[in-house]
């Protein structure tokens, strides 16, 4: 399993321009891509046997200030699944859309869109709500958003006359 | 809830209340993780139909809405439908400590945190989650409380329906939701 | 003035006149028609010699009552043909004229030399005519096997002038008896084969597809109508009262014509094209009559005959109409046409219902007719087949009409707007004719009792005494 | 007033419609109007004279019960739907043709139904064939109306040879008489009965012959389909009728084989009506199309009423003589109501429908009764009718028409209740919100036949007397009736008194309902869907695959139609081959024929 | 018919249905003991009705109303005309054929007012309701129809008399016991229990055609069930059990026919709805024709036994 992983990773690199390449498990690999590469190589992968998207989501780097793009692919011939990562900036996040090899890329792309605000060019209904039937705030999965304020804001708490906390490993 | 003690009540809605009492059907809301604490309590360790309580398919027909777990934002929108549709009397009983003050999501952004602003709850069982013996004894509550009339949440809800409105819109907002799939 | 040979002589000479005045050919033409018309009414039942010699070694015209009826029907069809088109017949009326004299001649002629002469007559003036559509192939097609008709029986008449020395008709009729039937095989096989192209039996009816489906509104009703009866009554005349042959003979003859008739309502129920679909409906009714002559039904055979030539006068000619003003017969490209023109479509519905047999038209009685007939005969089987076809020819009848009267897609509710543009098809004098044609289907059907004394005169055609239908009969024993 | 007046007076009138027509549609279809009428009074004025005789031309005619019957139910028909007339004659192609040809029919039935010889008979037939093919190309197919056509060509086709074969034994057309000289004659005899009866059987549309119902009934002008399925399918019953009585078919095959008392050959068209039964209830459960649905309804009760009049005793006798008005009435007015909804909305696909009762409550509840008669359920004409038609079955121990009259009767649940749900009740589409209740005009006949149904329904007795002079006529054993009560042999019914009890159980429900709290009325929408908002209405209403698990068991295509289209193509090749055979362009082939023929010819003579 | 038929036809209608109503609770009580369970108390369906008439409820409409009160209303009717151990409010009315055709009213009122009620899964449930009925219909009515030809008479009384005097061996379930089969069988589809119990499923359609009602309708909905309970074991008890030739003999073999019912049902799971044709059509229809065609044609079973 190992060498076919193997193989395939180096029929990859010799076909794509990958910056890096990790072995995860014995299932699964993940490879850096440049995000102007991710439509080719996707399509590439998708030639090759992977023709599952498995998910579509995102990572926020506010350290670097950007956004990592994840997609994961599934070959269901050989078990393995590929894990294709790329890195858009966070400021004004866009990107393109890739509807036109996975269509289901849909619903991710709206996930996407609405918990980090990345838009997606050339999908129509990126900005359609999927899960929040309803938001008013910057998209909650970011770094920089605080669910405790909004939750104050908008939840009213009840009033507790003494509020207790239990002790996790000797903190209070 | 407080249990008010207001015993106004004619004979024929003593007897109606008797009724109400010994024979209560639910439906339950299956949100969190109390929902897999009702089994035990309905099959043959705990027997719940001995109290003459029962599950049905829908609000229409049932008598307790059962919350048991936690409320997002979006399921709440849900529950006051549900509620909505039921027919008076109708009592609420919801489970566990993320009813009464958001439990461990005290601080999601989607999450809520005290039901009773919403709708009027009768009976909170504490814990998280309360065991089916909690559950059996917190019926044996609601019953009393039903034979004396003193559940009467439902009534509250008419008499405060502005108040309740306005906390369900300053929290979930007036929201249109089409489904998409078959338009 | 009630001699016969003016039937013959008149339109000769006018034809004679037109050769010479030009100009007044389509009014001598008409006039001829006219005195025909006129003298057929009032010509009475007789035999009558022409050139002195007493027959069967002179030559003699025969008028009975069938062949009163033939020359009365022929020629009132002729002359209605020629009114309703009048305009279309230009340069023609020399042909027509000698067209007219040679049926006339073919129907009254008691002499079979004498018939292949008129005949010869006839089926020249149709060649000349069917060259109108300027489709020449099919003309030669038409000269070729009428041709080779035409030797057929005059090789057969000629053997039968060897054998039995004679050729005027009830001089043969009465000397066939003497004869074996191996001996007569040969001549009655010819006559019957040369003939039966006229008449278009099936198998060797190949040139009536050409020539009809491109006639137009005068050619084409002047061949399924008058040309067509004429041959008819000829055939009839022949096989019935002259030829009378032996069992096995008479047993393929019917063959040949109820095969006639069986496919020739199946390819008229293939057909797309109104004119193609009537004219396999004339080669089928045609085999139809011919099975009757032979199976002796002359009554009935007669009224299927008058039923059929008036029908199919008056189709043929809204059929030419079609042609002529949309350039198309095919009744799905027509579809809705009626509905601009209400009247011609009565005149052409009654004359297709008529065709299908429908109760209170005369086709519905030439029906019960036949069905008497072959019944009182013992006969099961043509009776059966014939109701059979009458299915698959009601079912093309309906396809055409509803094709013609209601415009609109499968699935829509018909609409005037869904018809084809508005055309007037025939004019109204021509559609007034044609209702009263249409009248006359209908008196035919309903005054039964009068159809018959006008056809039989009380007398039973060429010694037919099978029962016909009359009124008295549905009362039962009252 | 004689039998001839009226006909004379009718084709007047006729006559006088169409000219009416032609100056303006709209008034020439209420005259419709005023013809059917008369022909009731007038039908009621010359029942005292039943059992004289007439003739007019080639025409004979005798004064029957029976005849008086059949018309009456017909002209039922015809009179009530003659009300919807006005309302649709704008929208025909030909209205004065329309309103010409919906009278003659009339007529023509009448003059069929009087009868006294095989001509008119035929004629008579014919004309109402001819008629109404015109008027069914007036509606949404042409093919249909071939089909319709090519069937009853079929049958009088066949009928016809059948006269004529009578005539040439017996000598005479008189209907009364001509049979009796089959008697000696069994094979003959045989012949006879099955091509006579195949009219009927094509008319009333029996299985092999159902075909055209669906189409016909599913695509005539609104206005004409309850006549076609009310009443002119009625005629082949009368046929029917005409086989066991005129032909006596039980004395002329009295000596053949018998199962269960019934002579073989009545037993097997009695086959094909449990069959069509079947047939019937089966394909009516899969139309999605109101129209469609009832017309196979039509296929299965036509079946109910063939085994009813074809058993010619006592009990089904009757049976079948009352569902035919029973079904009638009810057949009628539910193409009445359908009819209606369609001239609101448009169409009559029952899956574009739904909460019609919102707007057309009237309508509503006429389709309501009307299917509980067409159901059988009391207190409804259509019960006492299958009551007597099971208690006669039930009686003679016919165990498989007895099944497939079980299924019927059950099936016809699932097949009428589902129009009611997706048409009438159910979501409102928002595009029909702004639809009307049926005018006046269109709800006088619904009130005239839901009266008539419920009449039939609680007071059976009343037609059951007129059916009992039938038996008498047809010479069997009357139904026996005690006032309001119908006694069988294994079993009694009083009817009124079911109603009545109806009634009480009805009253208390009604005092609880009534005494307990008022309901709160809430809006279609606020409706139980598992929490989740919906907002069309549309979408969430049920109609279309309505009994999808039943469907998928009766998946299998049956070959009927396909035959006759496998028939039509088959003589259409034939055809093509004579053409191409025998009308060559070429003269060589045509002498090459010549030759053959000579040669063959020659054989055959010589040998 | 006087006022008394009336009275004594509401005393039929009151003790079927407190008889009934307490044998469902009995019974859900036996239920209980099968799943190890204590059970509710043996009044519990009592209370239950009274409950639901206690509360408030909805309308979608009148035909909401009209269904529940024409379906209760027929089916009460139905009831007047059910013969008890040869009691009959109504004499001469227990026809089989009026029995079995009246109860359908009931069923086409509650379907009515399920529909009416605009939610697709009340259309669902009553779809697959008729479909039910059709499956089990079928071969029950061809097993009765048997009956009637055998006796000649289609008075569930007459026949329920018949039975008696010998003993177990009168019954028509022993004389005909392929039909016997057929109709115990049928009883089940009639009384919607496992495993034909497809078109109430809760879980499933959410109660099928009594997903909206609550309150009085529900309440209604229940006093129908009761009662139609009532109709068709009783109807199954007079054709084939023997019926009682006393009030006290009917209402004990009653119970027993109708707890034999439930403990078997109890241990059955569910038929999807056509699965329940196809059984209908492929067992008990083929022993229905099997024993029509014994009786008709070989007579066994209708005069003697053995």
């Amino acid at each position: 399993m190992m060498n076919s992983m193997n193989n395939i990773i180096k029929q990859i690199d010799d076909v794509l321009t990958i910056t890096n390449s990790e072995i995860i498990t014995n299932r699964q690999f993940a490879i850096d891509i440049n995000s102007g590469d991710v439509h080719q190589s996707l399509a590439y992968l998708k030639s090759i046997g992977f023709t599952q998207l498995s998910i579509l989501t995102c990572i926020d780097l506010i350290a670097n200030n950007e956004f990592q793009l994840i997609y994961i692919l599934n070959n269901w011939e050989l078990g393995l699944f590929v894990i294709v990562r790329t890195i858009i900036p966070r400021d004004n996040p866009a990107f393109v859309t890739i509807i036109n090899i996975f269509p289901g890329a849909k619903y991710y792309e709206r996930e996407v869109h609405e918990f980090f605000g990345v838009t997606f060019e050339g999908n129509d209904s990126y900005s359609k709500p999927l899960l929040l039937e309803i938001w008013d705030d910057i998209p909650p999965l970011r770094k920089d958003f605080d669910p405790q304020v909004y939750s104050d804001s908008k939840f009213p708490k009840r009033d507790l006359d003494k509020i207790y906390r239990s002790k996790i490993g000797g903190v209070d | 809830m407080v249990l008010e003690n207001q015993d106004n009540r004619n004979l024929w809605e003593k007897i109606g209340d008797f009724f109400s009492a010994n024979s209560i059907w639910m439906k339950w809301y299956c949100t969190g993780c109390g929902a897999i604490e009702l089994p035990p309590t309905m099959t043959s360790r705990f027997d719940m139909e001995r109290l003459g309580m029962g599950p049905m398919a829908t609000p229409r027909q049932a008598d307790v809405l059962l919350i048991t777990g936690y409320l997002s934002s979006k399921t709440l929108r849900r529950v006051i439908y549900s509620y909505e549709q039921m027919q008076d009397p109708k009592y609420i009983v919801a489970f566990g400590s993320c009813t009464i003050n958001g439990g461990i999501y005290y601080d999601s952004y989607a999450t809520i945190n005290q039901l009773d602003k919403y709708i009027p709850v009768d009976l909170y069982i504490a814990g998280c989650m309360p065991r089916p013996e909690g559950i059996m004894n917190a019926f044996a509550d609601l019953i009393t409380m039903i034979k004396k009339g003193q559940a009467n949440g439902w009534r509250h809800y008419q008499e405060n329906y502005e108040w309740y409105k306005q906390n369900q819109l300053d929290s979930l907002k007036e929201v249109i939701i089409h489904d998409e799939f078959h338009e | 003035m009630n001699n016969p040979v003016l039937l013959i002589v008149i339109p000769l000479l006018l034809a004679f006149l037109s050769v010479i005045i030009k100009k007044a050919g389509k009014w001598l033409l008409l006039v001829g028609l006219l005195f025909n018309t006129a003298l057929a009414f009032f010509i009475t039942t007789g035999e009558t010699i022409i050139g002195g010699f007493a027959p069967p070694y002179g030559i003699n015209l025969v008028v009975d009552q069938f062949t009163l009826v033939g020359v009365i029907l022929i020629n009132t069809l002729m002359l209605i043909t020629i009114v309703v088109s009048f305009d279309l017949v230009g340069k023609y009326s020399i042909v027509l004229l000698t067209a007219l004299a040679g049926i006339n001649g073919m129907l009254l002629t008691g002499d079979l030399f004498n018939l292949f002469v008129f005949m010869e007559i006839t089926v020249i003036a149709a060649y000349i005519l069917s060259a109108q559509a300027k489709k020449y192939h099919h003309t030669i097609t038409y000269l070729v096997i009428g041709s080779v008709g035409s030797v057929l029986y005059l090789l057969g008449i000629i053997l039968l002038y060897n054998l039995t020395g004679s050729l005027n008709m009830a001089d043969v009729a009465a000397k066939l008896p003497l004869l074996t039937t191996k001996e007569l095989l040969v001549p009655v096989l010819l006559i019957f084969i040369g003939i039966g192209v006229e008449v278009k039996l099936m198998p060797v009816s190949g040139w009536v597809k050409g020539v009809y489906s491109n006639a137009n509104r005068l050619i084409a009703p002047l061949f399924a109508s008058v040309i067509a009866g004429t041959a008819l009554f000829v055939f009839g005349k022949l096989f019935v009262s002259v030829l009378p042959v032996s069992d096995t003979l008479t047993l393929l003859m019917l063959i040949m014509s109820v095969m006639t008739f069986v496919f020739g309502e199946f390819a008229a129920f293939n057909q797309k094209r109104v004119k193609n679909i009537l004219l396999y409906s004339s080669i089928g009714q045609a085999g139809l009559v011919t099975a009757l002559f032979i199976s002796g039904l002359v009554y009935a055979a007669v009224i299927l005959l008058i039923s059929n030539v008036i029908s199919k006068l008056i189709m043929f000619t809204i059929a030419g109409a079609f042609t002529e003003k949309y350039e198309t017969d095919d009744y799905e490209s027509l579809n809705g046409v009626f509905v601009h023109n209400k009247f011609t479509g009565i005149a052409f519905t009654i004359a297709a219902l008529s065709m299908a047999g429908i109760p209170l038209l005369i086709g519905f009685y030439a029906k019960l007719n036949i069905l008497i007939g072959f019944f009182q005969a013992q006969n099961y089987v043509l009776p059966a087949i014939i109701l059979l076809m009458a299915i698959v020819e009601g079912a093309y009848i309906i396809k055409l009409l509803l094709a013609l009267w209601a415009p609109g897609k499968e699935g829509q509710v018909s609409e005037k707007s869904f018809a084809v543009e508005k055309k007037q098809l025939l004019s109204v004098k021509n559609t007034i004719i044609c209702l009263i044609v249409a009248l006359v289907i209908i008196a035919g059907g309903v005054l039964i009792d009068i159809t018959e004394k006008v056809v039989t005169d009380g007398q039973p055609l060429l010694g037919d005494q099978s029962p016909s239908f009359t009124i008295s009969q549905s009362k039962g024993g009252e | 007033m004689t039998l001839i007046t009226v006909l004379i007076t009718l084709l007047t009138l006729a006559a006088v419609t169409y000219l009416l027509s032609l100056v303006n549609s709209k008034l020439g279809a209420y005259f419709t109007i005023v013809t059917s009428l008369a022909t009731i009074v007038m039908l009621f004025l010359i029942k005292d004279s039943i059992g004289q005789s007439y003739s007019l031309s080639f025409f004979t005619f005798k004064l029957t019960t029976v005849g008086w019957y059949f018309s009456m139910v017909m002209v039922t028909v015809y009179f009530t739907t003659a009300f919807l007339n006005p309302f649709w004659i704008k929208k025909m192609i030909y209205p004065a043709a329309y309103n010409l040809f919906f009278l003659v029919s009339l007529i023509g039935t009448i003059g069929m139904f009087f009868a006294r010889d095989f001509i008119t008979l035929f004629i008579c037939w014919e004309t109402v064939v001819w008629t109404s093919t015109f008027i069914i190309q007036m509606g949404k197919s042409r093919k249909s109306s071939y089909v319709y056509y090519v069937v009853s060509a079929i049958g009088s086709m066949v009928t016809l040879f059948a006269m004529m074969l009578v005539y040439q034994v017996s000598g005479t057309l008189e209907i009364s008489t001509a049979f009796s000289a089959l008697s000696g004659q069994p094979v003959l005899a045989l012949i006879v009965f099955f091509t006579f009866i195949l009219a009927g059987l094509s008319k009333i549309g029996i299985f092999p012959f159902h075909v055209w119902l669906p189409m016909a009934h599913g695509s005539a002008p609104h206005t004409f389909s309850p006549v076609l399925s009310g009443g002119l399918v009625k005629m082949g019953a009368f046929i029917a009728y005409l086989s066991v009585t005129a032909f006596a078919a039980y004395e002329v095959f009295a000596n053949t084989f018998t199962i269960m008392g019934i002579p073989a050959p009545l037993y097997i068209i009695m086959v094909l009506g449990a069959i069509s039964i079947v047939v019937g209830t089966v394909m009516a459960i899969r139309q999605d199309d109101a129209k469609k649905l009832l017309a196979y309804s039509s296929v299965a009760n036509g079946g109910y009423i063939l085994i009813g009049i074809l058993l010619y005793d006592q009990i089904a006798f009757a049976g079948g003589m009352l569902h035919l008005i029973s079904h009638a009435l009810a057949s009628a007015t539910a193409f009445i109501t359908i009819a209606i909804v369609a001239y609101r909305t448009g169409t009559t696909k029952m899956s574009e429908l739904g909460g019609m009762i919102h707007r057309m409550p009237v309508t509503y509840t006429v389709y309501l009764i009307a299917i509980i008669s067409m159901a059988g359920i009391p207190p409804m004409g259509g019960f006492v009718s299958k009551w007597l038609i099971l208690q006669g079955l039930a009686d003679r121990g016919l165990l498989f028409l007895a099944a497939a009259a079980f299924f019927g009767s059950i099936g016809s649940f699932m097949y009428v209740f589902r129009p009611l749900s997706a048409v009438f009740l159910g979501q409102l589409a928002p595009k029909y919100e702004k639809i009307k209740e049926a005018n006046i005009m269109m709800q006088i006949p619904m009130y005239l036949l839901t009266i008539a149904t419920l009449l039939v329904g609680v007071f059976p007795n009343v037609v059951l007397r007129v059916i009992a002079d039938i038996q008498l006529e047809a010479g069997i054993q009357e139904i026996v009736l005690v006032g309001n009560t119908i006694v069988v042999s294994n079993g009694v019914l009083d009817a009124l008194r079911v109603f009545i009890v109806f009634g009480y159980g009805f009253l208390i429900a009604l005092v609880i309902f009534i005494l307990r709290r008022k309901s709160r009325r809430v809006t279609l929408m606020d409706t139980y869907t598992s929490a989740e908002f919906i907002h069309t209405p549309e979408l969430l209403h049920y109609s279309s695959n309505f009994y999808a698990p039943f469907e998928r068991l009766t998946k299998k295509p049956y070959p009927v139609l396909n035959l006759y289209e496998k028939v039509s193509i088959k003589i259409k090749e034939i055809g093509h081959m004579a053409e191409s055979l025998f009308s060559s362009s070429k003269p060589a082939i045509t002498i090459f024929w010549i030759i053959i023929v000579f040669a063959i010819f020659f054989l055959g003579g010589v040998l | 018919m006087t006022v008394m038929n009336f009275v004594y036809g509401f005393i039929v209608l009151l003790a079927a249905f407190i008889f009934q109503t307490a044998l469902t609770g009995v019974n859900r009580k036996v239920t209980a003991r099968i799943q190890k369970r204590y059970g509710p108390r043996w009044y519990q369906q009592f209370l239950d009705i009274f409950k639901a008439l206690r509360k408030g409820s909805i309308t979608h409409g009148w035909v909401f109303d009209f269904g529940v009160i024409m379906a209760l209303g027929g089916i009460m009717a139905t009831v007047i005309f059910i013969p008890v151990a040869g009691f009959e409010a109504f004499p001469n009315m227990d026809n089989v054929f009026v029995i079995s055709y009246l109860l359908a009213v009931g069923m086409l009122g509650m379907a009515m007012s399920a529909a009416g009620s605009g939610n697709p899964w009340a259309s669902i449930g009553v779809s697959r309701a008729l479909t039910n009925m059709v499956a089990y219909d079928v071969p029950l009515m061809i097993v009765i129809f048997t009956l009637i030809f055998a006796f000649d008479t289609a008075s569930v009384s007459e026949i329920a008399a018949m039975q008696q005097g010998m003993g177990v061996l009168g019954w028509n379930a022993v004389r005909m016991p392929l039909g016997g089969i057929v109709a115990f069988i049928a009883l089940f589809g009639m009384l919607g229990k496992k495993p034909f119990d497809s078109f109430i499923a809760p879980a499933e359609i959410a109660s099928g055609p009594m997903v909206e009602y609550g309150g009085k309708h529900l309440g209604f909905m229940f006093i129908l069930h009761e009662l139609m309970t009532f109709i068709e074991v009783s109807l199954i008890l007079s054709l084939f059990f023997g019926g009682g030739s006393s009030i006290l003999v009917y209402a004990i073999k009653y119970a027993i026919l109708y707890t034999l019912v439930n403990i078997i049902s109890q241990v059955m799971p569910r038929f999807k709805i056509d699965q329940a044709v196809k059984f209908f059509y492929r067992v008990p229809l083929v022993f229905a024709i099997i024993q029509g065609l014994v009786v008709i044609f070989l007579g066994w079973g209708v005069s003697v036994w053995f």
